[in-house]
């Protein structure tokens, strides 16, 4: 079958103070009729910018300056502007990451959607409303005739990647470009997103260059895949040859790196708790006039649970389930209603605020986004030390033992003096890590430690945290929407959903034989699970206990 | 790339930042150049610029030198414009501060109090307090320092907002830090830029301010201030426009300069703004 | 031509000549044209409108057209009646009998008669009119024998040319029927929509914007007035004035309404015709008042030093351009009545002779050549004024005096200087009004109660002076009341309680076009009756 | 629906605002050194002892601070101004003589402003660091830097006596008595100078609120969906730019509000215009409170009104607020 859509050595030059002199070197990429080519790779390797080459919706200052981008026998590369706009939509469509921002918050989804009729035909007002109609019935869009006169903030993060899509589709272009449409949104979510795109390009026969960084996706949807690194393009070839064996050692190192879903053996734990959560619940009321008309949210409802000393819980779920509120409820970021917090026999849930200040060097935080969770303007060392010198430790040993602490999360201690910016996402999170260790705290609360890393990084950082919870004995609360992140790393787990734990216990008896059905639905909906198993021989050998 | 080697980027703003030097230069070289009292009589009253080569650029309708009083009133606009900003800008920032920390019933009240003043028309309110408290240069800076704080306080307020909530400043609070620590350690160097900027509009506003009063003969009259000499010069408009013109120019042209390097600043610290 | 006429036509031809257009002579030849609008600069806009309520210019520009006065001042200054005919008083000047125009109408139709002239003087001249409170304190009745006859009775002789002198300004007629019994005189709403016997009906008060009064049809002299209609328009910024009478929107700026640079420009344009013609009787001095409470001021010699060290000619040749002159002292030499042939110690410029004065008092110069330092107090309202507190800021620190000047509004002024006594030096104007006791002796008088504006709070008693003042207010006899006034000038200037250097008549800004204008010594308060527009 | 309750709320939050306005220059106009009757006999030029005991007792002057701040108070919730001393009449007809004046001087400084800030915003945007830019935004900058009265000055003295295209001053010609059409196109002619001497001001300060705002809203992820479908650049920016940028201007001109109607003090004396702007400066002069707080309790009802507009407008623009994020 001939291909509609030929990427020949295109180049792409960046401006001069960027960190690499070019975002694409030479990427040759060829897309047929009626398959889903999927082009894999990390933050930074290219991928974006190779879909952004092709729709030549370039920032400013980046060009393509060598090498034919063919399409229907035309080179998009030489195209003039308004030519290339005919193409635009019609031709070659796109849908991006963030359902959030990538639709005007202003007019409505059928007039979003119209509009692609608008630019692209000259069909009337009433065609249009009847095609946009019938395109989100196709999305399988709930109450699509709702849905048209919505505006996207009243619509889920799901319903408004369907439109997406919808508006996409409008046409029938010959190519669909996806940019990481499924990375923002959740895991079960996903699925079915995926699944749409998946029937309605075996349906319309439309070829779709799907951009990901996440392998379980490339193993749920591929038909054939390319791995990108730095700029160009590693290894090519149908699915199962990439994942099955993989040749390039760049390709196999980043699939080595992704945490298969099978959980290692379990480890035998202590008897005695170190931290017992009992019906710790927390409502939030928002709104209202004088109690009339106000909006009550259960964040989390009635949740017991205990931690052994040396383990380390996981608490999984989907956005909105309450697991980030319950992690701040333990440190008391956030005030729970009722129920009690005990660590070592203290409930620090009933604590006054001065009482807190003197406990809570007993349990710390690791956060989730590395660029928000150190203060830009202070130095590295300074972050880690300060609760050292809160605490009353004379400010030269704080720093000291700040320099310490930067060795043992494998950080090179003369770095203290730098400042935030200049360290790397996984660099930082050792650095939250540090600081929340500087305390010597008796239970670790690691909120999202990884979901903002790359899966390699993801990986060295997991295996810190193993390897920290091994010398120091840390008893550890993790809280994750990636399953396969919470099997790798948990003894126990808690599902949570809409503020309540509907499954807990060993993680290999919630994972390998799950009794309640969203437990069960969650585990159905991760993307390429069965890839994820097959692997778990492997990677055992290597791991020394 | 660092902060100044983006600032440097943006013709405007190097040519704010030059004439900002002329007229501290100015300000600073007062003494050298014209030694005598600006306001001492030094010549027949209203004599055209460059008739007379002692009076480079005339003399007003009081007989004073109008080279001298633009010269010393570049020290006394820019000492105003400076410590107005200062007072309204510190007055801004630990209002906004307070209420966008503390928010709730904390923040109500003190909006409420910032909204009094925004709805009543600030120039009336100056009037008002020159009225009450006299025309003392002091009294005039003060005046103009006190009506000019809402707008810094909402800013300051916006900030506090959303940097309340986010993951360092809830580090800092796991980690024990009071609130003091975390308002004056954590979050006000990160708040403070922008606010910084906004400075030079206040700045800018409270030279226009001050010239305003002083058109409507309200400022201070022992001081050679270019308001001043645009309120007097008011009476001879007509003829000698130039006793207007000439301060009204050095109003105009350190207004500008301010707002140029105000801007200047504004685009370096988000490039993505300028840079795009 | 007898003396006083052709003294007040010297002086301000004097003044005039050099500055204004050459008068034509040959008004009276050109028949006056019927109609037309004649619009005003209406700089300051009063509280009410009713001239027998207040006595300020800011009143009769307006009120003096719609209300009429018992006695004006025609061409020569000299008394002459309007709405009295003739008068005469008793020998020991207890009594004084006026006999009143017959077949005068108010406005509203109803006949002017004399229960209108004792209910204006006994109800207003003698318990509102601001110094006519003072000029009929001894006033105990009117009586009305018949409609066209007041007889005016006094407790103490009331010199007649004294009463004559100050009706022009404090003797504007109110319709009884309009203000007896209807609550407060002051509430009273003709007062911002007056009703009078003058030749123009008011038509309506636009706040902010403008007045307009029309021709009152059955006005009671023969073919008058000429105009259609008087438009007084409120423009307060002086140089926006100056713009909209070259713009052609105002025809006249009265009372040195214009700024003094616009006055002179104004002056060389032949569309205009800028003088003191026909001001004679609005003089004003500028003052500089010492307060007796600081010892340094209580001294003779500091004050004589201060006098020594103001330049005043190069001042007023500078600063005032062509309408100012150098002051004598109290009496402004435009009033021909009183004006001393001898006025007494002048104080010349001599800086040695100030520094010599200082040192004599023991003042000696401290650090930085400063002797002592003192706080000077402008008026807020003239721009001559705030001039002259800037020069003598200069010339003091000259010799040694550091000046620092204090600006207030108008009512922080008269709060600081007349009531709470809050100042070292103060300057403005002394308004004299044809006769020292109308209001210039209550500037030297003792005793007068505290807060009272323009009246002596300088914390300074002379029995010679009050003395001399007290016998002035009573003499009936003309020759001995003016000698005694020459007593008087001679006694100010030698104690120099308040200094008087510099003496200013009204400045009138008129378009060319106008005919039968600045005719008598008090024009700008007159009613207009003659006045007419040429094409 | 629920723009009303959400307006609705921010006007009752109003009026503790109000109230504490009143009753702050109230207690600060007390330390005013002098009383109207001190203005009115400066103006009088005369007046003796009992006279004034006699004005200060007509004036309501004679009792204690406080007990005038509670008359004062207790005839305000009746909407009773009270007496002006400056015109002897009731504030409330005094303002209304003066509100038409400033209304209309405010609208249309406010909608020159808006409107050309906007124009010249987005051509300034569009054209970002080339000449279109640096030319709009450095005029602007030199409007902004242009002390208010110092422009009307010399305006008046090249468009009204030099070129004599336009009346110096004043509100209307009324030696003419125009009625009807003629006489608006009469003051409008009177209201072009002032309105392009207040309007400048405003408009450098939305023309840099519009540029900056143009250029945030291009960066965002739904602009580059609507270059992705296939759209020209113009269409780009009023299809989808346009609205999105036009947010924190009006929420502007809400703030505005407050600070033009001190602006135009200066304009209304520079043009002898007769708005509440100068009659407030008078009433600061004569000491005349009742005039004063009535200004300030006006001009604070025209500040919450229009904000209330403004919000009403927003809630229009963003449907966020209305169907409740």
């Amino acid at each position: 079958m001939s291909a509609i859509l030929t990427l020949d050595a295109v180049t792409v030059s960046l401006p001069k103070n960027a960190d690499r002199p070019h975002a694409m070197s030479e990427v040759s990429l060829s897309l047929q009729a009626n398959e889903i080519l999927c082009v894999v790779g990390e933050s930074g390797s290219g991928k974006s910018m190779t879909a952004n080459a092709v729709m030549r919706l370039l920032p400013p200052g980046v060009a393509i300056d060598g090498g034919r981008i063919l399409f229907e026998g035309r080179d998009l590369a030489g195209l003039s502007e308004p030519e290339m706009r005919k193409v635009r939509g019609a031709g070659i469509a796109m849908i991006f990451q963030e359902p959030m921002t990538a639709l005007n918050p202003l007019i409505t989804i059928g007039d979003q959607i119209g509009e692609m009729f608008q630019l692209h035909t000259d069909l009337g007002k009433a065609q249009i409303r009847d095609k946009v109609q019938a395109l989100l019935e196709e999305v399988r869009i709930p109450d699509p005739v709702a849905a048209a006169k919505a505006y996207p903030h009243e619509l889920s993060g799901g319903q408004r990647q369907r439109a997406m899509i919808a508006m996409a589709l409008a046409l029938d272009p010959r190519v669909l470009i996806a940019d990481e449409p499924t990375t923002a949104l959740d895991v079960t979510t996903q699925a079915q997103i995926l699944e749409l795109i998946r029937d309605l390009q075996k349906r319309k026969g439309t070829a779709v260059l799907f951009i990901t960084h996440d392998f379980g996706v490339v193993a749920e949807i591929a038909d054939r895949v390319a791995v990108m690194s730095q700029g160009r393009v590693v290894e090519q070839g149908t699915a199962e040859a990439i994942l099955g064996n993989p040749q390039h050692a760049y390709t196999k190192q980043l699939i080595a790196a992704v945490p298969p879903l099978k959980a290692p053996p379990p480890r035998e734990l202590a008897s005695e708790p170190i931290l017992t959560i009992e019906h710790v619940s927390k409502t939030y009321r928002t709104g209202g006039f004088l109690g009339r008309g106000q909006r009550v949210t259960h964040a989390v409802r009635d949740v017991s649970l205990v931690l052994p000393r040396g383990a380390t819980l996981g608490i999984v779920g989907e956005s909105g389930s309450g697991k980030s509120t319950l992690a701040r409820c333990l440190v008391r970021l956030i005030d729970p209603e009722s129920g009690a917090i005990r660590i070592g026999g203290t409930d620090i849930a009933s604590l006054s605020k001065s009482e807190l200040r003197a406990e809570t060097r007993h349990i710390q935080m690791v956060f989730q986004d590395p660029f928000a969770s150190l203060n830009p303007r202070r130095k590295a060392g300074d972050a880690v030390a300060q609760g050292l010198i809160v605490h009353g430790t004379p400010r030269a040993d704080a720093r000291a033992r700040a320099r310490e602490l930067f060795a043992l999360v494998g950080l090179d201690p003369a770095a203290t003096d730098r400042y935030p910016h200049e360290f790397s996402g996984g660099q930082r999170q050792r650095i939250g890590l540090a600081r929340a260790l500087a305390l010597e705290p008796r239970v670790l609360v690691a909120d999202e430690p990884v979901s903002a890393l790359d899966v390699s990084v993801q990986a060295q950082v997991l295996k810190l945290l193993a390897d920290l919870r091994q010398r120091l004995g840390l008893s550890i609360v993790f809280i994750t929407h990636d399953l396969r992140v919470a099997a790798q790393v948990c003894d126990l787990v808690a599902v949570m959903k809409n503020g309540e734990v509907v499954e807990a216990g060993p993680i290999g008896q919630v994972f390998g034989d799950p009794q309640h059905e969203y437990t069960r639905a969650l585990l159905a909906s991760i993307p390429g699970r069965a890839f994820g198993l097959r692997e778990t021989a492997s990677r055992q050998a290597s791991e020394t206990p | 790339m660092s902060f100044l080697k983006l600032y440097f980027r943006s013709p405007p703003a190097i040519i704010g930042l030059v004439l900002l030097l002329l007229v501290l230069a100015m300000a600073i070289s007062a003494d050298w150049f014209y030694p005598r009292d600006p306001l001492a009589l030094a010549g027949r009253p209203l004599i055209w610029p460059f008739a007379n080569p002692r009076f480079l650029l005339g003399t007003d309708n009081s007989g004073r030198d109008i080279a001298a009083q633009i010269f010393h009133g570049a020290r006394i606009s820019l000492l105003i414009g400076l410590v107005a900003t200062i007072i309204s800008v510190v007055i801004g920032i630990t209002i906004g501060a307070v209420a966008g920390y503390y928010g709730d019933w904390v923040d109500t009240i003190l909006m409420r109090v910032t909204e009094a003043f925004q709805t009543l028309p600030n120039f009336i309110l100056l009037l008002v307090l020159v009225a009450v408290f006299g025309s003392t240069i002091t009294t005039v800076t003060v005046a103009i320092g006190i009506v000019s704080w809402p707008a810094s306080a909402r800013l300051t307020r916006a900030e506090f907002l959303s940097l309340r909530n986010r993951e360092f400043v809830q580090a800092g609070r796991t980690l024990g830090l009071r609130d003091v620590k975390l308002i004056f350690g954590e979050i006000l160097p990160n708040a403070l830029p922008p606010v910084i900027v906004y400075a030079s509009v206040v700045m800018a506003i409270a030279i226009l301010l001050e010239s305003a009063l002083a058109f409507l003969k309200l400022s201070d009259p022992n001081v050679a201030s270019w308001g001043n000499l645009i309120g007097a010069g008011r009476d001879v408009l007509r003829v000698q426009w130039y006793v207007s013109a000439i301060p009204g120019v050095a109003i105009l042209v350190t207004v500008l300069a301010v707002s140029l390097v105000g801007q200047g600043l504004n685009d370096a610290l988000n490039p993505r703004l300028k840079g795009r | 031509m007898d003396m006083t006429r052709r003294a007040a036509l010297l002086t301000s031809a004097a003044i005039a000549s050099s500055v204004a257009f050459p008068m034509r002579s040959l008004f009276a030849q050109e028949t006056p044209r019927k109609g037309g609008v004649f619009t005003v600069h209406y700089g300051a806009e009063q509280r009410q409108l009713n001239p027998s309520l207040q006595a300020s210019t800011g009143v009769y520009i307006i009120g003096g057209k719609i209300q009429e006065q018992l006695v004006d001042l025609d061409a020569a200054g000299n008394p002459v009646g309007v709405l009295a005919t003739s008068w005469e008083a008793a020998p020991d000047g207890k009594t004084i009998t006026f006999k009143l125009r017959d077949g005068v109408k108010w406005h509203d139709g109803r006949p002017f008669t004399s229960a209108d002239v004792q209910f204006t003087a006994m109800e207003m001249w003698k318990k509102i009119l601001n110094y006519g409170t003072t000029l009929q304190l001894f006033l105990t009745a009117v009586d009305t024998p018949d409609p066209l006859t007041a007889i005016f009775r006094y407790e103490r002789p009331m010199p007649l040319n004294l009463l004559l002198r100050a009706l022009p300004d404090l003797g504007y007629i109110s319709p009884r029927h309009i203000y007896e019994g209807k609550g407060d005189i002051r509430q009273n709403p003709a007062n911002l929509a007056p009703i009078g016997t003058g030749p123009f009906k008011f038509v309506t008060y636009e706040r902010g914007q403008h007045v307009i009064a029309d021709r009152n049809t059955d006005y009671w002299r023969p073919n008058a007035p000429h105009l259609d209609r008087i438009v007084w328009r409120v423009v307060t910024d002086r140089a926006a004035a100056a713009a909209q009478m070259e713009a052609g929107q105002i025809h006249y700026s009265p009372f040195s309404g214009l700024t003094i640079s616009d006055a002179a420009r104004l002056g060389k344009d032949k569309r205009f015709i800028v003088s003191t013609k026909g001001n004679e009787g609005n003089a004003r001095t500028n003052t500089i008042e010492f307060n007796f409470r600081r010892k340094e001021l209580a001294d003779i010699r500091v004050r004589r030093a201060i006098a020594h060290a103001l330049d005043i000619p190069f001042f007023i040749e500078n600063f005032l351009g062509d309408f100012a002159k150098r002051g004598t002292g109290p009496v402004p030499s435009v009033s021909t009545d009183f004006y001393p042939a001898d006025n007494g110690p002048q104080y010349p410029f001599d800086k040695k002779r100030a520094a010599a004065l200082l040192d004599e008092a023991g003042f000696k110069a401290g650090a930085g050549g400063t002797r002592f330092s003192l706080r000077l107090l402008p008026a807020p309202w003239g721009e001559d004024i705030t001039l002259f507190a800037t020069f003598i800021q200069q010339s003091l620190a000259d010799v040694g005096i550091k000046v620092e000047v204090v600006r207030t509004d108008g009512g922080g002024f008269l709060k600081q200087v007349y009531d709470e006594h809050a100042f070292d030096l103060a300057t403005g104007w002394h308004q004299y009004r044809n006769d020292p006791a109308v209001s210039t002796t209550v500037w030297y008088r003792s005793g007068q109660p505290k807060g009272a504006p323009w009246t002596n709070q300088w914390g300074w008693t002379d029995e010679t002076m009050d003395k001399i003042i007290d016998d002035a207010a009573t003499e009936v006899d003309a020759a001995k009341r003016k000698a005694l006034y020459g007593d008087f000038v001679r006694r100010a200037n030698t104690e120099l309680p308040i200094w008087t250097p510099i003496e200013q008549i009204f400045l009138t800004a008129i378009s060319a076009k106008a005919r039968n204008h600045s005719n008598t010594p008090r024009w700008g308060s007159s009613s207009w009756h003659d006045l007419w527009l040429a094409e | 629906m629920r723009i009303l309750t959400l307006a609705g709320r921010r006007l009752a939050a109003s009026i503790p605002t109000l109230v504490l306005i009143l009753i702050g220059v109230f207690v600060l106009l007390q330390f005013a050194p002098g009383d109207t009757v001190d203005a009115l006999m400066a103006q009088m030029g005369g007046g003796d002892a009992e006279t004034a005991k006699q004005l200060r007792q007509y004036y309501g002057l004679d009792v204690s601070a406080w007990a005038q701040l509670g008359n004062y108070l207790w005839r305000l919730v009746r909407l009773d101004l009270g007496f002006s001393a400056i015109y002897g009449k009731p504030v409330a007809t005094v303002i209304a003589e003066r509100l038409p004046a400033t209304i209309l001087l405010m609208t249309a400084s406010l909608s020159l402003a808006f409107f050309f800030g906007l124009v010249f915003g987005v051509i300034a945007a569009r054209g970002v660091n080339r000449w279109p830019d640096t030319l709009i935004s450095t005029l602007g900058l030199v409007f902004y830097a242009m002390p208010t009265f110092w422009f009307g000055l010399m305006a008046i003295v090249v468009f009204s006596i030099y070129l004599q295209w336009l009346p110096a001053g004043g509100f209307e010609d009324i030696t003419v008595g125009l009625t009807g059409w003629r006489r608006t196109l009469d003051i409008a002619r009177h209201l072009v100078l002032p309105t392009l001497t207040l309007g400048l001001f405003y408009m450098a300060i939305y023309l840099r609120i519009m540029r900056g705002s143009m250029l945030e809203v291009l960066t965002l992820d739904f602009v580059r969906t609507a270059r992705a479908k296939g759209m020209d650049e113009t269409r780009v920016v009023v299809r989808h730019v346009l609205r999105n940028a036009l947010l924190p201007m009006v929420t502007l001109i809400g703030l505005q509000a407050g600070t033009m109607l001190g602006g135009s003090v200066v304009v209304e004396s520079v043009f002898s215009l007769p708005g509440l702007g100068r009659l407030a400066y008078e009433s600061v002069i004569q000491r005349d409170l009742n005039t004063l707080l009535g200004i300030v309790f006006v001009s604070a009802l025209l500040v919450i009104t229009v904000n209330f507009i403004v919000d009403l407008l927003y809630a229009r623009l963003d449907p966020r607020i209305t169907t409740g994020s």
